[in-house]
């Protein structure tokens, strides 16, 4: 079997887990959801001042969102030992991490689709914003990257609840200040030149969070 | 062998400290006051170094990591950690005499200027490195995932740097100088940096010696009690 | 040369010079260790003795500090994803996931291992376990000895020619106690060779084909069935269980 | 000349940190220091119990 099909065997293995025990999704999704609202109230935004922290909200909503999810990426392989279950398998380590990237990949784009229409409708703004669509999935494939390999990580440390953020966040700094900006500029429907310069930043952050994760994973978890 | 180190150790320590009292001589009798700013420009000598020195520390972290993967040397290890140790403690003095300047300088304690958020996230990146490390259930796997950390962390940088130059456009960096630096700014910016970079490896080498006695130690007990 | 290429009627594992140590603490000191095509070795020891590590290390979990292992004549260095097919482990946990049913589960590991005629090699180890009835029930919803039979099923899914049983007793039910009887007795017949750490003495000299004795990261103690000194065994025992 | 005291502090900051660091390896190596004469003594008492 090839190395794709791997791939998509441990991917659908952890899509079937969570269809079953749905501890991932609802509750990033209420969290995230929780943290629009505390945030509304911290700011006191009102309708007309919504456009310029909008982008801010969401994307602080969908980061720390996103860390309690990567927190459950390796957690879920650490009880019972699957780790070892996985790691005595004929495959590439390689072929571990991005099996569990697309698995973090898809629950990050999935509860990010959720709650930005809620977000959006909750501030007033239009809600059909298809070039939205393009940089969440290009945040939240930063996100995954990143996560993915520091959830890895975080597991065998001490305090690992903790120890997950304090490595996430400062690394992701570039995608969210790419992800913020971008949104601002869909959200002010300015034309598609003006975020060029964010797409590509996310790109590029997310082509060398690939490589790099892909070559070091193997140092992560190999004892 | 252990005599030819400490040789080498005595004379960087008397290089470093010519070159540290040189460097205060230079910094407040030797180069002019900066004309706009006056004399509180002179922070920016010792600023300006120790951001240079910090960013070569963890610039050896992430090289002596990749050794470490490679080839699971502790010694590598050693000085990766003990490098980042001193990338940190330079960097929290960038973080507050940058502060202390620019309040002077642009009126302002704070901007998120590239290389000031840069300085933050590098900071805050190291601060993980030292947390992963302490926090790891055995210090073979510490070692590992402050590698990795010391490597990814190193990565970040410069995207981060461009990312924040896009962000905020405008630059205060810009206007450190009315004139230009001139000749004797210059040279005594050069004499700082290398006495902070002599300064640097004696710490390094000092503490990378430190993982290494403290480990031998613990084996031994180890040994002992059984 | 003969550190990498060994001879095709080599050993089913050999071990030299073998050592570990996690961070300050050494795991093992030196192991050298030959266990024959289809031989069944059990491992005994006390605790931290370094016999869960060995078995780590010989299911390429745990990487060694210094020394060569080889497995079939291949040294695991060389080619790890070969080495990984001839190996089957099973640990103190099952590595099962609980919200998957047994069949979903043994799936899963077979599309891992790359299986052929998976359906049919399923069904094969299912039965072999008297799992067959509870294949669509989940795993978390099982008795301990249930669980640990699904391991073992896991364990054998991919034919492999070394078994590694770390401590597969721990809870099990009677009836699994069988099992791992019938898989110890099976050994030998197709060429599988087994390793098992047990603390069960008389299971252990009953099932072993010879014995080992791990204390403190080194081979105490090793005999074959057949000269095997009782008293001696038993003295380097007990004095390797007070101490330790 | 009012921001002297600027300078002051940042100069201050620098030296009292690193002077902080260097303190703190010099207490390390005396901690390690008596763990080795601790280990020392107990060879040399071992030693001459062994005799």
């Amino acid at each position: 079997m090839s190395t794709f099909a791997r791939i998509i065997t441990i991917f659908w293995k952890d899509i079937l887990t969570e269809l079953r025990a749905r501890e991932v999704v609802t509750s990033v999704l209420v969290f995230s959801l929780l943290v629009v609202v505390i945030f509304s109230f911290a700011f006191s935004t009102r309708i007309d001042t919504a456009e310029l922290v909008a982008p801010g909200i969401l994307w602080a909503a969908l980061t720390f969102g996103g860390v309690l999810g990567f927190n459950h990426t390796f957690a879920v392989e650490k009880e019972n030992s699957r780790l070892e279950g996985l790691m005595l398998c004929p495959v590439d380590r390689a072929v571990i991490y991005w099996g569990k990237l697309a698995g973090s990949f898809t629950f990050t784009m999935v509860v990010a689709i959720i709650i930005t229409p809620i977000f959006l409708a909750l501030f007033n703004l239009p809600l059909f914003l298809p070039r939205l669509l393009l940089v969440i999935g290009l945040a939240s494939l930063g996100f995954a990257a990143v996560g993915t390999l520091f959830s890895a990580v975080a597991i065998n440390t001490r305090a690992r609840d903790i120890m997950l953020p304090v490595l996430f966040l400062p690394v992701v700094v570039p995608v969210v200040v790419a992800a913020v900006r971008a949104t601002a500029v869909v959200l002010a429907d300015k034309s598609w030149s003006d975020m060029l310069t964010w797409l590509q930043i996310m790109i590029a952050f997310d082509i060398v969070y690939l490589v790099v994760s892909t070559l070091v994973f193997d140092f992560v978890v190999e004892e | 062998m252990n005599g030819r180190r400490n040789l080498i150790n005595n004379l960087l320590f008397g290089l470093g400290l010519a070159l540290m009292i040189a460097a205060l001589y230079m910094v407040f009798m030797y180069v002019p006051t900066e004309k706009s700013m006056g004399i509180v420009q002179r922070i920016f000598y010792f600023h300006v170094s120790l951001a240079w020195v910090s960013f070569l520390a963890f610039l050896v972290t992430f090289v002596f990591s990749i050794c470490y993967l490679r080839k699971r040397l502790l010694k590598w290890d050693y000085i990766a950690h003990a490098s980042a140790e001193v990338g940190v403690v330079f960097t929290t003095l960038v973080l507050i005499t940058g502060p202390i300047w620019a309040k002077t300088a642009w009126g302002i304690w704070w901007t998120w200027d590239a290389r000031l958020t840069t300085s933050l996230v590098l900071w805050l990146t190291y601060i993980a490195y030292l947390l992963v490390r302490g926090y790891a259930t055995e210090p073979a796997r510490g070692a590992r995932f402050g590698a990795v950390v010391g490597i990814v962390g190193f990565i970040d940088v410069p995207i981060v740097f461009l990312t924040v130059n896009v962000w905020r456009t405008q630059h205060p960096t810009t206007i450190i100088f009315t004139d230009g630096i001139t000749a004797p700014m210059l040279m005594t910016l050069v004499v700082c940096i290398a006495a902070f970079t002599v300064l640097y490896v004696l710490l390094t080498a000092q503490g990378a010696g430190l993982k290494s006695l403290e480990t031998s130690i613990k084996r031994l007990k180890i040994r002992r009690t059984g | 040369m003969s550190e990498n290429a060994r001879s095709p009627f080599s050993w089913a594992i050999e071990v030299q010079g073998l050592t570990k140590s996690f961070g300050y603490h050494p795991a093992l000191r030196g192991i050298d260790l030959q266990v024959g095509r289809g031989e069944r070795l059990v491992i005994f020891g006390p605790n931290g003795a370094g016999k869960t590590t060995l078995v780590k290390i010989l299911s390429m979990l745990v990487r060694p500090s210094s020394g060569n292992v080889w497995l079939d004549g291949v040294n695991i260095r060389d080619k790890p994803a070969q080495v990984r097919r001839k190996i089957g482990l099973v640990g103190h946990q099952t590595f099962l996931y609980d919200n998957l049913t047994v069949y979903e589960n043994l799936k899963f590991y077979s599309q891992m291992y790359g299986i052929a005629n998976l359906e049919q090699r399923i069904q094969e180890v299912m039965s072999w376990m008297q799992l067959v009835d509870r294949r669509h029930d989940r795993v978390g919803t099982l008795s301990h000895g249930l669980q640990q039979r699904a391991s073992l099923a896991r364990a054998a899914l991919h034919r492999p020619s070394i078994m590694l049983l770390d401590e597969p007793e721990a809870g099990l039910d009677p009836q699994a106690s069988t099992v791992i009887n019938d898989v110890m007795g099976n050994a030998g017949g197709d060429g599988l060779t087994v390793v098992m750490v047990t603390h069960n003495l008389e299971r252990g000299l009953e099932l072993g084909d010879s014995i080992v004795i791990l204390n403190k990261g080194k081979v105490a103690y090793r005999a074959s069935r057949h000269d095997i000194d009782t008293t001696l065994f038993r003295q380097v025992y007990n004095q390797c269980t007070e101490t330790g | 000349m009012e921001y002297l005291g600027y300078l002051f502090a940042a100069y201050s900051v620098v030296w009292a940190v690193i002077f902080g660091y260097v303190l703190y390896m010099q207490r390390k190596q005396k901690r390690l220091q008596r763990q080795i004469e601790m280990l020392q003594k107990s060879v040399a008492s071992q030693i001459s119990h062994d005799k």
